[in-house]
């Protein structure tokens, strides 16, 4: 089919429906108010549900409903508007149920800009809600990215009874980009969701969705139940693309839009007869660790990049556990790198003039 | 001749005493002698004769203890 | 083969984000690469906004412009804060209807389209951006005016159908201005 | 010799669960009513139960429909969640006065000014049972609980809301009454609203709200039969049963 | 002073007292509701402000009102009611405010349970909502710590500018143990608030207190001076405690009540002849990584042990970079691990049976 | 020769930032009726204003008092911290109906319960302005907004709510009145609302809430004028203007 | 003679011309010949003359452009 | 050299709570370091509740007592859920109105207090922790009678003071009982 130019929080909205939404519940903030506005009008063509929330506490509650219903079911906000749906997530998440949420970034803290950021990573992959439980957090560059894993998202979500975190920055929720919405994506081998508390009791015994557990044996059983989903997701479904690897002497690790301009930077680079590879973590929650033992005897640096103070530097080092020197680069508040800032950066670590 | 009866599921009861209050005829008091499984002191009945069936006991129970029988008389 | 960057800078209102949807519209309809990215002044209403149009055959990495091929220009403000990104040699197109007596990096082409008067005598100052890009189109030769006018064909129906015609003469006033 | 025939057993409605309220707590009575009403109207097998955070949070497992256990204050918006992708599910969500009055004040009205139909059992015992006794919006005047141990003092406490009043003001809600379990006769009018809610679902009619005026002997500190007496002493003047609304009865 | 007996979470709310607290905004939840209730009564005698909010939303607005208007200032919680106040606490931080959170944390996620745990971990150090922010947050282990902590803890508050967390576990809310309120703290170098908008503009210009920046340079400059300011606290105000260290063949790393439990298990297991350290966090946000380099010589092997997953393992890893192996043990739902669990697991990994 | 008396200038009560609104739009004629309210009552100097997330975010560069940003429909909680340990300053929050209708309707309502001794400044635009022009709760059946394409549907979106007359019957709450800006008739009107409302404050009598009918140009697609004419044309109509509770009055 | 007269903040004014509509004498049109520095095009009087004075204008102005002055007749 | 560790279970109610408390209250008095915490069951109302009293002359670790010195069991399901963990040589402290009949292991020292009885006899059923809590102080003689009515005289003000008599009355009797 033909590529169809469409504004990022437009295209991610298509997709979703694409991929058979039942319902949108959301709340407006800026800067992804068009992915609502497309779907309160698209929705209920398709005789599915939408509804404007009265608050982002309310959306991701109604999201806990349908999703326990056994529906497909999304929601989205930015920044602030995410930090006041941890108490949501955390239940859907205990509850074992499948939702989307997507998060187009703005700078922060608190009321803070609407401008492009990324400084929602800690967030979203340390769950801002109580408990031990984890999102599965994907990351896109580009919008036929973005389209493509928010396509297979609920498949994923369905997958592991989990909610999953489409994260981008607000750069990909307003841009325009050609994107191919027929594109295969990966269908995974589901299970009907007979657990659903779907109001069709008839012949079957009846289902509760819950996550309080007063017995501490039965919650350290259920803690349990979802750390091993949680460890499937580390062993098996971590997603990241290695770039220009071969002979790198440095390696940039971004997500995101970052990445997306590392790219550039490393053209740069390559005029300039420096080899920069770039690992980019898809999902950024499971952390692509075994991206980290694929990287070749050539690397001396890696540099991570991001549009907020460091946040995945820990991650990072982590799994590169001391074996190389991980530096960072990063712009605050709304501004987003220019690829010539990036490159510069390599350079000097690579002249060795990087303090 | 008894109206009607009530049947007590006594481990249910939790021995508060409400039903009690609402028996017409009086006949309800919990019995001091013994304690259920959950460690509750259980509803009884002291003259099942004079039960009129009338269900109030158990439409005032929080823990649907109580069951009530009336006895209908047969046309005949 | 087509790498061409522009950044098009204006008042909000001034219509410069429509001028670069136009473009992405028109190399989607010919299946070539592109990007467009807007930005917003700090200023909640009013103040001045941009955006960046990416056009290349190859994938398009990043979004944002660090040297631009070409600038358009349709504010004061705007002119001092792309003129020192525009590349060596690249196209700097000036809306002097509102950006008049300015200093002008030596190593750059500037053109100037009164194109707020043009589009009045058209008879529409809204369309003082048609202007522009059909200088834009003359200058770049990236697509022709036919190319954008398909566009705004598909884009105006019904009641807007009407808009077409002058849009049309508003690019071709344009080529003009700077041919 | 005579028939038998049962005037009273327990609900169908109801799991064989025991109920984990305190003796003589009338949260047991209106799970009982809610129970009753469903299966004479036949609509227990597609009904979806909201349990909210309060005493009742764990009653999930007494009623013996599907169940969604909800956060503190949000079951309306669980339920327009769910309602919204099973329009014809029956949907009723149990709340205390603190969930459904102080932190959930919010989804109650917007679930009303939508006009979602679902039904709402809010159960006003004054009070924060679960958590001990502390002050909810309903806490009377001078009452005292374990955040207002002198009393609740109007002065800088503010005075309680009256819920079903509220509600009845929301253009979107459709029948919303106050209703008592205090004595048996009470016990059927409460069924009778409970019912009527149902049916008005039932037929998408919109939405309903029943306040239930309950007790908290333990945090009241009394006897279960004198916290029904003191309920109908000071809580039912302050709170006046009655028919707030019915849009199907042109009641506004 | 004699010293008192009470209960943890009335110890708590006295200790604010002492420190001058002049507005308690909070919503019940257990395990925490002493706290409110003991203030409930209290303040008003002392003539300041309690107000049992609406919500924990409500509260921690509150909190970000008196706080903005200079007054000393605290909220208590427990996690998923924490997981309520995320998007205020960003607010708090973004505004650069003082103030002083109680988390009494249970079981999660979700509603989880109403018994001990330390599953917040990453809620609190990560910080749950958006943008680059930390709480600087404390961990005590019995009263009297949890006492002087919080009585030092409203001038570290004051100091930064910044809200401050202490994290205990509902054990330590519950229980009960001898304290001496009147013990010396340290007194931080305080300056005015002068910055406070506190409706007394007469002799001075109009303050603001926001988080808003909506010029991304502006937004840039915000968050690069609130890193300063978490810097400081890495560098120069991390607190722990470092427990028989000496000869010390593995070291535990261990806060709160599992460090407690983790000193009977050193007596334990000096009885069976192994020499067993801990490392006992008190800041866990900045985590103390200096602590890991004084680890001495003879330590083989590290063992973490929580009432959660494992969320501190992380924090411990980057610093040990590699250098020991970093083992785990852990209890969740609401369980408190017994000293014998803890030892027991020590004695498999000195014996070499740990897997 | 004739002496020269100023009628009308910029009042003291707002600073030289120019304000961010759209040209034509009424949010600035209500700041400059809070600012003249705060000089001509000689209450400035000890005012703090609370702006809250809408178009108004940024109005605490636009008053001279101190004020405080509060979080998307907080203010009401904001105001009642500072207000309970700053008792003789006179707190105001400024809020638009996204902000207090929506996200924020429980603490407004709660502020009410508790009596707080503040003022809400509510301005009623029937949209979400800041957003770009989504459905809000005041929204009018049948109009176009970005969420509401085909104009809101009563019957899956609802009805609007009417803030003054919910607010209204919340016990705690003192003053309540909702006014309009369309012209200098009831510019004056409004003032004179706006200035009780502080008085009370002042006095100490509780909570006051003035709801101001307001426009929005840009998101209603329409001229300034013309804007104000459909409101006086369409808003009014819906939510009538007047007095809806007024204690000191023995209004309620 | 006029019974008053306006003064303009002309970089304040944005041209909204709502004053317009509320001029009882009809005096206020938008000058198009011009901008201001913010880019809008700014408010003018035609007649000044006829200005009574009455205020209407500045009380509707969202940007607090207008200033009103009164001549006052001197009591002599 | 003190140091005891004394878990004290029973039905909610039973005031198993209060008992605990006053041992540590007691041992403040005295400036030895105590500890209390309190454990409820998994079901909100009802059900078992326990508290875990240290009281030692060092510094107390751990809050959780794995090996206590002493159980205090006032009904079935604490029994079973104690015993096990008693020290060996320890003191099992039963309240056999409620508990008859069980199994005891034999390397313990049971004692057994018709507690409810004894209470009923002083007049009220209430006191039964306190006939028990006077069993534990003969046997282990961790404190005297007065010191811990010292404790309650100062708890007990106002219309509670005529409650002293009786609860001395109720220590006396549970003395009694294992002496
Ligand atoms: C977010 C959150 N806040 C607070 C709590 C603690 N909490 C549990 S029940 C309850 C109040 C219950 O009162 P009510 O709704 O009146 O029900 P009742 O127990 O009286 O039936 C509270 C505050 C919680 N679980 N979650
Ligand atoms: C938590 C949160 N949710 C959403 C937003 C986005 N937001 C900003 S303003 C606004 C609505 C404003 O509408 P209204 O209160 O009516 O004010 P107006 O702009 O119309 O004056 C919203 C939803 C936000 N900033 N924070
Ligand atoms: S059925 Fe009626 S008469 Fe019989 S015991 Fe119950 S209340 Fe008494
Ligand atoms: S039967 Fe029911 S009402 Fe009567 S005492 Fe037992 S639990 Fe209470
Ligand atoms: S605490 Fe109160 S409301 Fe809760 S179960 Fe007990 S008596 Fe009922
Ligand atoms: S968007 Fe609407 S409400 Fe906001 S400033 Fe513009 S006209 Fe006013
Ligand atoms: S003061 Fe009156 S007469 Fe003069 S310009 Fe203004 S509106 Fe017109
Ligand atoms: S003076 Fe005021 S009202 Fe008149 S056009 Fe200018 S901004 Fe608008
Ligand atoms: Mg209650
Ligand atoms: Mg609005």
């Amino acid at each position: 089919m033909a590529k169809v130019l469409m504004k990022g929080n437009e295209a991610m909205a298509l997709a979703a429906i694409k991929a058979g939404l039942d319902a949108f519940y959301g709340y407006p903030i800026t800067p992804q108010n068009e992915l609502p506005e497309y779907l309160s009008k698209q929705m209920p063509l398709h005789g599915r549900a939408f509804v404007q929330a009265e608050s982002e506490v309310a959306a991701i509650n109604m999201v806990y409903g349908a999703a326990g219903a056994g529906a497909r079911v999304m929601t989205s906000s930015s920044s602030p508007g995410i930090a006041l749906k941890q108490e949501g997530l955390t239940y859907i998440a205990g509850a074992e149920l499948p939702a989307v949420i997507i998060n187009v970034m703005r700078g922060g803290p608190g009321l803070g800009g609407i401008q492009p950021s990324q400084a929602d990573y800690k967030q979203i992959t340390r769950g801002g809600g109580n408990g031990d439980y984890y999102l599965y957090s994907l990351a896109p560059e580009s919008l036929q990215e973005a389209v493509d894993l928010i396509k297979e998202s609920f498949d994923i979500a369905d997958y592991f009874r989990n909610p999953v975190m489409i994260a981008v920055d607000g750069l990909i929720g307003q841009m325009m980009e050609p994107v191919d919405f027929e594109r295969e994506v990966p269908k995974w081998d589901l299970k009907p969701k007979t657990w659903a508390a779907d109001g069709n009791r008839k012949n079957r015994k009846k289902n509760i969705i819950n996550s309080l557990y007063l017995d501490p044996n039965d919650l350290e059983n259920h803690n349990l139940k979802l750390k091993a989903k949680y460890d499937e997701m580390r062993d098996k479904h971590q997603r990241y693309e290695m770039i220009n690897m071969e002979n790198a002497e440095i390696v940039i690790v971004a997500f995101g839009s970052t990445s997306r301009i590392s790219r550039t930077a490393i053209e740069l680079l390559k005029e300039e007869g420096i080899n920069c590879g770039i690992i980019r973590p898809i999902t950024i929650y499971p952390f692509p660790q075994n991206a980290f033992n694929e990287i070749p005897e050539s690397v001396k640096n890696i540099l991570v990049v991001e549009m907020n103070l460091g946040q995945m530097v820990d991650d990072v080092k982590l799994h590169v556990q001391g074996r190389l020197p991980v530096h960072f680069y990063g712009r605050v508040g709304g501004i987003v790198p220019e690829a010539e800032e990036i490159s510069d950066q390599v350079k000097k670590i690579v002249g060795g003039t990087y303090e | 001749m008894a109206k009607g009866r009530i049947i007590i599921d006594i481990d249910r009861c939790k021995g508060c005493a409400l039903c009690i209050s609402y028996c017409p005829v009086n006949i309800l008091e919990l019995d001091l002698t013994t304690t259920n499984e959950r460690g509750y002191t259980p509803l009884m009945t002291n003259d099942k004769e004079k039960c009129i069936g009338c269900g109030f006991c158990a439409i005032m129970c929080p823990d649907s203890v109580i069951t009530v029988e009336k006895f209908i008389k047969e046309a005949k | 083969m087509i790498n061409e960057k522009t950044i098009i800078a204006g008042f909000g209102g001034q219509g410069v984000m429509l001028m670069g949807q136009l473009l992405s519209f028109a190399a989607t309809e010919k299946d070539i690469n592109t990007l467009w990215f807007p930005s917003y002044g700090p200023e909640t209403r009013g103040g001045t906004a941009n955006c960046s149009v990416t056009i290349s055959d190859e994938h398009v990495n990043s979004p944002v412009i660090s040297t631009p091929d070409t600038i358009i220009i349709m504010n004061k403000p705007s002119l001092a804060k792309f003129q020192p990104k525009l590349k060596v040699n690249g196209i700097c197109l000036v809306n002097s209807s509102l950006v008049k007596d300015e200093e002008y990096r030596d190593d750059i082409r500037v053109y100037e389209v009164d194109a707020n008067n043009i589009a009045k005598e058209l008879g529409n100052l809204k369309v003082a951006n048609m202007v522009m890009l059909g200088a834009y189109l003359a200058l770049t030769k990236v697509f022709t005016e036919d190319e954008v006018l398909g566009i705004l064909k598909k884009k105006f129906t019904g009641s807007k159908a009407k808009l077409i015609e002058i849009n049309k003469y508003a690019l071709e006033a344009g080529r003009k201005a700077v041919l | 010799m005579s028939n038998v025939k049962t005037v009273y057993k327990k609900s169908e409605g109801l799991s064989d669960f025991h109920l984990s309220y305190c003796p003589g707590c009338t949260h047991g009575v209106i799970h009982k009513l809610v129970a009753e009403s469903l299966v004479e109207l036949d609509l227990l097998d597609r009904t979806i139960g909201i349990s909210s955070v309060g005493c009742s949070a764990l009653n999930y497992d007494f009623f013996s429909c599907d169940m969604q256990q909800a956060a503190h204050g949000r079951a309306p918006a669980v339920a327009t969640g769910i309602k919204r992708v099973k329009k014809d599910a029956i949907i009723f969500t149990y709340q205390g006065d603190g969930d459904l009055a102080s932190i959930g004040i919010a989804e109650a009205i917007h679930a009303a000014a939508r006009g979602e139909n679902i039904t709402i059992v809010f159960v006003n015992n004054a009070i924060y049972g679960m958590t001990g006794g502390q002050m909810a919006p309903t806490t009377l005047p001078g009452q005292i609980t374990t955040t207002s141990q002198n009393g609740r003092d109007p002065e800088t406490q503010g005075l309680p809301l009256k819920i079903s009043e509220l509600m009845a003001t929301i253009p979107g809600a459709t029948y919303v009454e106050r209703v008592s379990v205090h004595d048996p006769k009470h016990v059927f009018k409460a069924k009778k609203a409970l019912k009527k809610a149902f049916e008005i679902q039932r037929d998408k009619k919109g939405f309903s709200l029943i306040e239930f005026i309950s007790t908290c002997p333990v945090n009241w500190g009394m006897t279960p039969k004198g916290a029904v007496d003191w309920a109908v002493d000071n809580l039912i003047p302050y709170y006046p049963l009655g028919v707030y609304k019915d849009k199907t009865e042109g009641i506004e």
